[in-house]
């Protein structure tokens, strides 16, 4: 063949998974950020597991400092319970608010801005000013007035948390379609005869996907601060430990029992600060613009 | 560039109509929403009370409107709203306007203090940190903003308290001034900052880190882009273009934050405020959620959405001054 | 003649020049070995097809890499006998812009948007220049007025997105010669521009540069760009020099296989004879096409003001018939191609096909009858769905309508096969081709639903040379076999004179002249067509007879 | 615990007076100086004659005075000079001070009160309007004498009892013929007290200054009293430490708190004053649910609570276990002779099983939805425990957390609940506080009333005849049965009783010497700085 020959192919490139693990493990606070998460998945996994039974049981004396009684490593709170107990099962209740809530805001959000990105003109504007009263009222405000309606049930909270989260990934699919829709792929796949639908979810959508997978991080983390937010003000639900509860009740022993509030408020920050550095490390893995 | 009056004015109206079916939206979807809720503030009432007879609690629900159907309420709360008659306090027993104004200074002072800071030094450390982009600069000041980004605000407002009250007793533990301080002049603007430090702090700590992340990564987006380029053939310094070229086009969308973000911002005073016993709008909000204060709460909302419709418009002639393409005649 | 440059000093010198990627590219060195000289007065022309490290040649001599993950690993470069390499980042600053400047590719981004005209071309002669401002000003009129911009006063207070691109690569140039530099590297200068204003471009680098006698490293792909302008030319492969000398002598005379195969790949200006079409039926018939977009105003009035995109158009495309559409940018030609395939409703007119008017069907019907008329797209990048296997892009269309999806997995490996794809790519994912493959697969995908007419919006212009000179073989002998008929959108006058029968020509959304494509290149009428005729850069050189190696 | 005895014995003993912490006597009296109250909540209004409740006094309290009040020594006339009955307890003579001006220089008459009782008390004033039901008019023979008229015997103790609470006049010239809700005057109250109102600074502070025309000569001692609300009680205990607060009342710094200063020599911290507003920490339920309606069950329930670890852990020792409707601080009317149930949760689960409630399979007997009131930390931790201590004795509890309204409605009108727990507060007189627990027929959606679904003909006659008995110790008797009663019957548990705790500053003196001290005037407070 000719010296200039295009049709040769190039070598085939490794699979899109290792191309991105390649891509992510670049980032080194991105891979703290994965063994962080790794860790509290671990938790939650293992709650049941290292310390089986009920963390919300009596399991020592009331206000046991951490290192102590080997029974309660990290001491108990002013009810006895274990606190490394609460921290395991409060893992399972944080991912779980976490992931729910980003599912639901990220649901309501793709629906709605995949609609007013795609279809544009007045359903656009319809979709926009409900996506703008919803970002007008301050999203904590409108919180507490869910939960105050909805009562403080783990899965309302949850559900009222997703319900405020929905306004700026909608925004962000919006402007995604908006530019996607114009694509010539979309073009193409329309002009083979593809429906509306099989468009917007089949063909935009999977392209949309790495900024909301990017941004779900950032959901993920503002809503386990959300949780803690509102049970610091008395409005989680009991019924489970929580971090944020853990947070909340300890916080009224905070100058005698700096650790009931302290443990729980680091695993926060830390849990918090990985799902950030996954988003940076995501990011980064995904949209390989910036590079090095 | 100078602004054109008449058209700045066309432009405000036009936003102002604009804004008009998301405000009635926002009213008739809380009322609502609110008249869902479970228990009235005439039960809120009579709990602060510590309780009260059955005949009184009757008359006080007839006393407020409370026994007419919804829509009779929706309506007569409409049509009063129309003429800007925000309605009585039934907590406070004032009208709503003036309970409203009392806590408004408060809380613009608190918000655009923080968000001010948070704005400038977010800004400039992005701006540092992209430039030493992965320095170990750049790994100190991007992982403290994630560190105060990842601290939930009661958190870090409670230790601060600790630290800087209890222990070391530089700062007050909260409110707005010195009560029965008297101050007066400078004196008092002193006492009301002294007040706001560590309120304002904590906010702005947290929201630093959004603006942080986005102008670092806006600055490395614009560095790369032709124009910085060509500015360096020629023969333009790093300080110039990062003066000159990089910081305008890179603050767009940061300005976009900046907007965006403000009615987030004061969701999040709700907790600040309440720790520090400031007497602002968050506070304000929360305890007309749990005392079931519809015409309060309808009232901040309604405040809230003209001021974040107020901030929108700013931010866009910000944007529009920032951004010489976008055409103002 | 090659004599005479050797014995001139020579201003900008540069030696086996290796530049060192980093590690896990494709290659070592962007640019191993390079070694060649500009001297006073003189155009040296680099070109090359894209990944030959052209660009990065520029980047070292203005010490404007990306270091430290690009960087010159070994070699010289001597500017007016200094060492630039040796040179602190200060020293540069002072060289920059002053005694070396340099035009970049897109006018619009490489103007900072917030900044006035005025301003940018006053930032190089304050940098440089220890002058009051008014005297700054003044001489930025000039330099303006010397470029030729109509209002140098109005163009000095304006914005770059309120200037034509033509006007702003001038503004670029009165930059980059506001200070007479002795050395200007222009990099790709013309390729965004419209072919009547990159002439204007050409000539205007050419009359300034004998005004001042600098010196021009020009960077380009274009080898009709390089007839237009070159003295010497350096022709670039995988960072790789394979062949330089005189313009006349490598154009006309190439030596190295590869620059033989490339010249021969330049589609020459003959367009061929024509077919006997008059018998063959109306496949595509378009009347009275109108479109007007409304666009958006400013930010304070919101008003929209409308902008006619075509107006009143019409054609007729018979079976095996090409008919090319040309114009220049906002010619409304891509619109015109949308609104046939109704990826854009157009406000009035019908498009028929085989008699049936496309524009009022209802949309199921509509989608029904899309397997009749395919598209091929422009950007290579853009148009296959990155997410999607080959194979599934290929047999998407056929599944949709209805075909059974293993045959229809079946029938798209056959389809690579047809345009000369290993069946191997089936399975791999768009990004994993090179751009000219990306439009074979585009190709296949228009096939695979065997429609009666492809619409082809500007196939090849996103390609290199030799692979648009493949790409452009391929499609005319697809037709060939298979009786297609083909509307051709480009903006590439040698791209039609090569494939089309018959051509369109539009301005402003008007077809200002139409017919078989040797009346139109060989006789134009109209004075618009004679001038697109006239500014097709390199028209008076012909390639030499193609080789027998060019694909 | 020590703390716990030592802070109790104070409160409960009885012998009050004499141990009241200041240590200050001998000192010299110094005046002048700002006091600063911490005050958990903002009140709606500050008039006490139509709101009753203990935030509404310890604010107008020191600038609306009642005409009569309670001090350790027993009833201390105020407004009032003497009082008496006639001897069919129809009609209530009260002698009124004389030369007492109002803050804004009217005279202090019968009128005033003959207003108030009737515009106000009878109508408006929640609890009172349960108990001047009777009431049919106040007369007013001349300018400093009041007549109460009732259509019913009223036990001149019981009237007395009340009057500290539910006995401040307003003055009429201000209120007469407006629409008295929306008064300006309920939130700038103008009364005959030892300060004066200043202003209200909403979501800030109260401030009230030195009345320099005080009836009582010489008094008061302090130039201005501030009142600062501060809603986050962590916030309050660092306002205290740094010196910005100087009492802090009602248990306004979290419990962990109250423990920790009361180690801190700058501050006092004790049940004194609080004698006559303790409550009760209850355990509630709802009757309506056939498995709550069974005693057995319940009884079960109460053998299920550690009391004294909910004590020490959650009160931390400043409480003890309740006995009934009445509290210790209940004086005559008080008796511990009782049915009590002591912590054994094997004897509770044995009686569940015999109630036929064994264990099933998911390792549960049943399951409970408990509704906890908002009330902060402890009402809170108590609902906890109890969820704990019933998982102990296989009864799970789900515990649904709302916001007040949400919680009242659930509880006290919608009936949505198994359980549910509060604390409630006595108000000197069973009469006027806890009977409302017990007695039936209360219309539906009032809250802390008898919303239970429990009704006993007998508990009823009971209380209706305790009511209206005139002599004091047939009535003790009288409220003794109805204690025993209640114990036996376990309509509510009355877990814990338990008084508020104040933590004041060493550099107030003359403080907590009245057993409603916080409501009281504060004439004699005085700053040591």
């Amino acid at each position: 063949m000719s010296i200039i020959d295009d049709t040769r192919l190039r070598p085939a490139e490794p699979s899109r998974a290792v191309v991105f693990w390649n891509r992510y493990r670049r980032n080194r606070a991105a891979l703290l950020g994965l063994v962080l998460f790794a860790v509290v998945v671990l938790m939650a996994l293992t709650a049941g597991l290292v310390d089986p039974g009920d963390p919300l049981r009596r399991a020592g004396a009331p206000l046991t400092a951490p290192f102590v009684d080997m029974a309660t490593p990290l001491g108990t709170d002013q009810l006895g319970r274990d606190i490394l107990s609460g921290l395991f099962y409060g893992a399972r209740i944080s991912l779980l608010v976490g992931v729910v809530a980003t599912l639901v805001a990220i649901a309501i959000g793709v629906v709605i801005g995949a609609l007013a990105g795609y279809f544009g003109g007045w359903v656009d504007d319809v979709l926009m000013r409900i996506t703008e009263a919803f970002q007008t009222i301050p999203n904590f405000v409108l919180l507490l007035t869910l939960v105050a309606i909805l009562g403080s049930k783990i899965e309302w909270i949850t559900l009222a948390i997703g319900i405020v989260s929905w306004t700026a990934p909608a925004r962000m699919v919006r402007a995604e379609f908006m530019s996607l829709r114009n694509r010539e792929f979309v073009d193409a796949a329309r002009n083979l005869g593809v429906s509306n639908t099989s468009l917007i979810f089949r063909e935009i959508l999977p392209n949309a996907l790495p900024p909301i997978i990017v941004y779900a991080s950032v959901i993920m983390a503002l809503s386990i601060l959300l949780e803690s937010a509102l049970a610091f003000l008395g409005l989680g639900d009991p019924n489970y430990a929580s971090w944020g509860n853990m947070i909340g009740q300890g916080r009224a022993v905070l100058r005698t029992a700096w650790y009931c509030a302290a443990i729980p408020g680091i695993a926060i920050v830390l849990t918090v600060l990985s799902f950030s550095l996954l988003g940076e490390g995501l990011n980064d893995a995904l949209n390989p613009r910036q590079k090095q | 560039m100078s602004l054109p009056i008449p058209p700045l004015l066309t432009y405000a109206l036009r936003r102002l109509v604009q804004a008009v079916p998301v405000i009635v939206l926002i009213m008739v979807g809380t009322f609502l929403l609110l008249k869902l809720a479970p228990g009235d503030t005439v039960d809120a009432l009579v709990g602060d009370m510590g309780g009260a007879d059955a005949q009184f609690i009757e008359r006080l629900r007839i006393e407020y409107g409370l026994d007419q159907p919804v829509w009779v309420q929706l309506w007569r709360y409409m049509s009063k709203l129309a003429t800007f008659d925000f309605g009585w306090s039934f907590v406070y027993e004032q009208p709503v306007a003036t309970v409203l104004m009392d806590r408004l200074g408060t809380t613009l002072l608190l918000m655009a203090t923080s968000l001010s800071i948070a704005f400038t030094v977010g800004v400039a450390l992005g701006a540092i940190a992209a430039r030493r982009a992965y320095s170990l600069t750049d790994n100190v000041i991007s992982t403290l903003g994630l560190v105060f980004y990842a601290t939930p605000s009661f958190f870090l407002s409670l230790m601060m308290m600790l630290l800087f009250s209890v222990k070391l007793g530089w700062l007050p533990v909260g409110g707005i001034k010195t009560i029965a301080g008297f101050y007066t002049g400078w004196d008092h603007v002193w006492d009301v900052a002294l007040h706001l430090i560590m309120p304002t702090a904590a906010l702005s700590l947290i929201y630093l880190s959004f603006y942080l992340r986005l102008m670092r990564s806006s600055v490395l987006q614009v560095a790369d882009l032709d124009f910085v380029r060509t500015a360096r053939a020629k023969g333009a310094g790093e300080t110039r273009l990062m003066f000159h070229h990089i910081m305008r086009n890179a603050l767009l969308p940061v300005v976009t934050l900046f907007g965006l973000q403000f009615s987030t911002v004061l969701g999040g005073s709700v907790v600040v405020e309440t720790i520090f016993t400031l007497p602002g709008l968050g506070q304000l909000a929360y305890q007309s959620v749990i005392q079931r204060d519809m015409n309060t709460l309808m009232g901040i909302i309604f405040l809230c959405s003209i001021i974040v419709v107020v901030v929108n418009f700013l931010t866009d002639l910000l944007y529009a001054r920032l951004d010489s393409r976008i055409e103002l005649s | 003649m090659s004599q005479d440059r050797q014995d001139t000093a020579p201003i900008l010198e540069i030696r086996d020049l290796k530049i060192a990627l980093p590690e896990g590219s494709d290659r070592p060195f962007a640019l191993d070995g390079l070694s060649l000289r500009v001297n006073p007065g003189e155009i040296v022309c680099m070109v090359g097809e894209s990944g030959s490290g052209k660009s990065l040649s520029a980047g070292a001599v203005m010490r404007l890499l990306p270091e430290p993950h690009v960087y010159v690993a070994d070699g010289s470069i001597h500017f007016e006998g200094d060492d630039l390499l040796a040179k602190s980042e200060a020293e540069m600053r002072g060289i920059r812009g002053n005694r070396i400047s340099m035009i970049f590719q897109e006018p619009m981004t490489a103007l900072n948007p917030q900044k006035t005209v005025g301003w940018q071309i006053d930032e190089v002669l304050k940098l440089h220049m220890p002058a009051k401002r008014a005297e700054r000003r003044k001489h930025a009129l000039d330099m303006l007025a010397r470029v030729q911009i109509p209002d140098p006063e109005s163009a000095y207070n304006a914005y770059p997105h309120q200037i034509s691109g033509g006007q702003r690569q001038r503004v670029m140039i009165a930059m980059a010669l506001a200070l007479s530099p002795r050395l200007m590297i222009a990099d790709e200068p013309t390729t965004a521009l419209d072919v009547t204003t990159q002439l204007q471009i050409l000539k205007l680098i050419r009359e300034l540069q004998r005004e001042d006698g600098a010196g021009i490293l020009f960077i380009t792909h274009d080898f009709g760009v390089v007839a237009e302008i070159a003295d010497h030319v350096v022709v670039l492969r995988h960072g790789e020099v394979v062949e330089q000398g005189p313009a006349a002598q490598v154009l006309n005379d190439p030596r190295h296989p590869y620059t033989q195969a490339l010249i021969a790949s330049v589609p020459d200006l003959a367009p061929p004879a024509p077919k006997p079409l008059s018998d063959s039926p109306v496949v595509l018939k378009g009347t009275g096409l109108k479109k007007t977009f409304a666009a958006r105003g400013g930010l304070l009035t919101g008003k929209r003001k409308a902008v006619t995109a075509v107006k009143d158009l019409s054609f007729a495309l018979r079976r095996g018939e090409t008919l090319g559409v040309v114009g220049e940018s906002g010619s409304g030609k891509t619109t015109v191609s949308r609104l046939v395939t109704r990826l854009l409703e157009a406000d009035s007119g019908a498009v028929e096909l085989d008699g049936a008017d496309l524009l009022a069907c209802t949309p199921a019907q509509m989608r029904a009858m899309r397997k009749n008329i395919q598209m091929v797209f422009q950007d290579p990048m853009a148009s296959l769905n990155p997410r999607k296997r080959v194979v599934d892009l290929i047999a998407q269309g056929p599944i949709v309508h209805g075909a059974n999806p293993a045959e229809a997995r079946e029938n798209a490996r056959e389809l690579l096969e047809l345009v000369e794809l290993s069946p191997a790519a089936a399975n791999r994912f768009p990004h994993e081709f090179s751009g000219g493959q990306r439009q074979r697969i585009g190709i296949a995908r228009a096939l695979a639903l065997e429609p009666k007419v492809i619409v082809a919006d500007e196939p090849v212009s996103a390609l290199d040379v030799s692979v648009q000179a493949q790409v452009l073989k391929l499609l005319a002998d697809l037709r060939d076999r298979m009786n297609l008929s083909l509307l051709f959108v480009t903006h590439d006058l040698r791209v039609a004179a090569q494939l089309c029968d018959s051509v369109i020509v539009m301005q402003k959304g008007e077809i200002v002249e139409s017919g078989t494509a040797a009346e139109v290149f060989t006789n134009p009428q109209h004075p618009y067509t004679q001038t697109l005729m006239s500014s097709i850069p390199g028209r008076d050189w012909t390639p030499p007879v193609r080789n027998t190696d060019a694909a | 615990m020590k703390k716990r005895l030592l802070g109790l014995g104070v409160a409960l003993a009885g012998t009050a007076g004499a141990l009241a912490p200041q240590t200050a006597v001998a000192q010299d009296v110094k005046t002048g100086g700002t006091a600063i109250v911490h005050m958990i909540s903002e009140q709606r209004t500050l008039n006490p004659a139509l709101r009753a409740s203990t935030g509404v006094y310890n604010i107008s309290g020191k600038i609306v005075e009642p005409l009569i009040d309670k001090s350790y020594d027993g009833y201390e006339p105020v407004l009032a000079t003497e009082w008496s009955s006639s001897e069919d307890g129809l009609a209530i003579t009260v002698k009124l001070r004389e030369g007492v001006r109002w803050h804004d220089g009217e005279d202090f008459t019968c009128d005033d009160v003959s207003f108030t009782a009737m515009e106000m008390w009878k109508p408006l004033l929640n609890y009172s309007s349960a108990l001047q039901a009777n009431l049919e008019s106040v007369d007013c023979p001349d300018p400093h004498t009041a007549v109460f008229n009732y259509s019913k015997p009223m036990p001149i103790d019981l009237f007395v009892a009340a009057m500290p609470d539910l006995g401040h006049p307003m003055p009429k010239h201000l209120y007469e013929g407006t629409d008295i809700l929306k008064s300006e005057y309920n939130t700038a109250p103008v009364g005959t007290g030892p300060f004066k109102f200043v202003e209200y600074e909403r979501g800030q502070y109260v401030m009230a200054v030195k009345n320099e025309d005080y009836w009582r000569e010489g008094y008061p001692y302090l130039d201005r009293i501030v009142w600062r609300f501060i809603k986050d009680k962590s916030a309050a205990a660092a306002a205290l430490e740094a010196g910005e607060v100087h009492e802090s009342g009602f248990i306004g710094v979290s419990m962990a708190d109250v423990e920790r200063l009361s180690n801190d020599d700058r501050f006092d911290v004790g049940t004194t004053g609080y004698e006559n507003n303790v409550a009760h920490s209850t355990v509630e339920f709802n009757h309506r649910n056939p498995i709550m309606a069974d005693l057995k069950v319940r009884q079960a329930m109460y053998h299920g609570l550690d009391i004294d670890y909910a004590i020490d852990t959650i009160m931390r020792g400043f409480a003890k276990p309740g006995r009934g409707p009445v509290p210790s601080a209940g004086g005559e009317n008080y008796t511990d002779d009782v049915k009590t149930y002591d912590y054994d949760p094997e004897l509770a689960k044995s009686m569940l099983d015999e109630a036929g409630y064994p264990v099933k399979d998911d390792g549960f007997r049943f399951k409970l939805r408990h509704r906890p009131a908002p009330w902060g930390e402890y009402t809170q931790l108590w609902a906890e425990y109890f969820a704990q201590a019933m998982k102990e004795i296989d009864i799970d509890v789900e515990i649904l957390t709302n916001d007040a309204p949400g919680f009242l409605n659930g509880v006290y009108r919608d009936h949505d609940f198994d359980t549910a727990n509060g604390w409630h507060q006595f108000r000197s007189d069973p009469a006027v506080s806890t009977m409302v627990w017990l007695r039936s027929g209360q219309p539906n959606g009032t809250p802390w009333t008898n919303q239970f679904g429990w009704k006993s003909e007998e508990m009823d006659q009971m209380i209706d005849d305790a009511a209206s008995e005139l002599d004091p110790e047939t009535r003790a008797e009288m409220y003794h049965q109805i204690q025993r009663k209640a114990m036996e019957e376990l309509p509510v548990i009355f877990a814990i009783e338990h008084p508020f705790i104040s933590v004041t500053s060493k550099k107030l003196m003359n403080h907590h010497n009245t057993p409603r001290w916080n409501s009281s005037s504060w004439y004699d407070l005085w700053l040591d700085q």
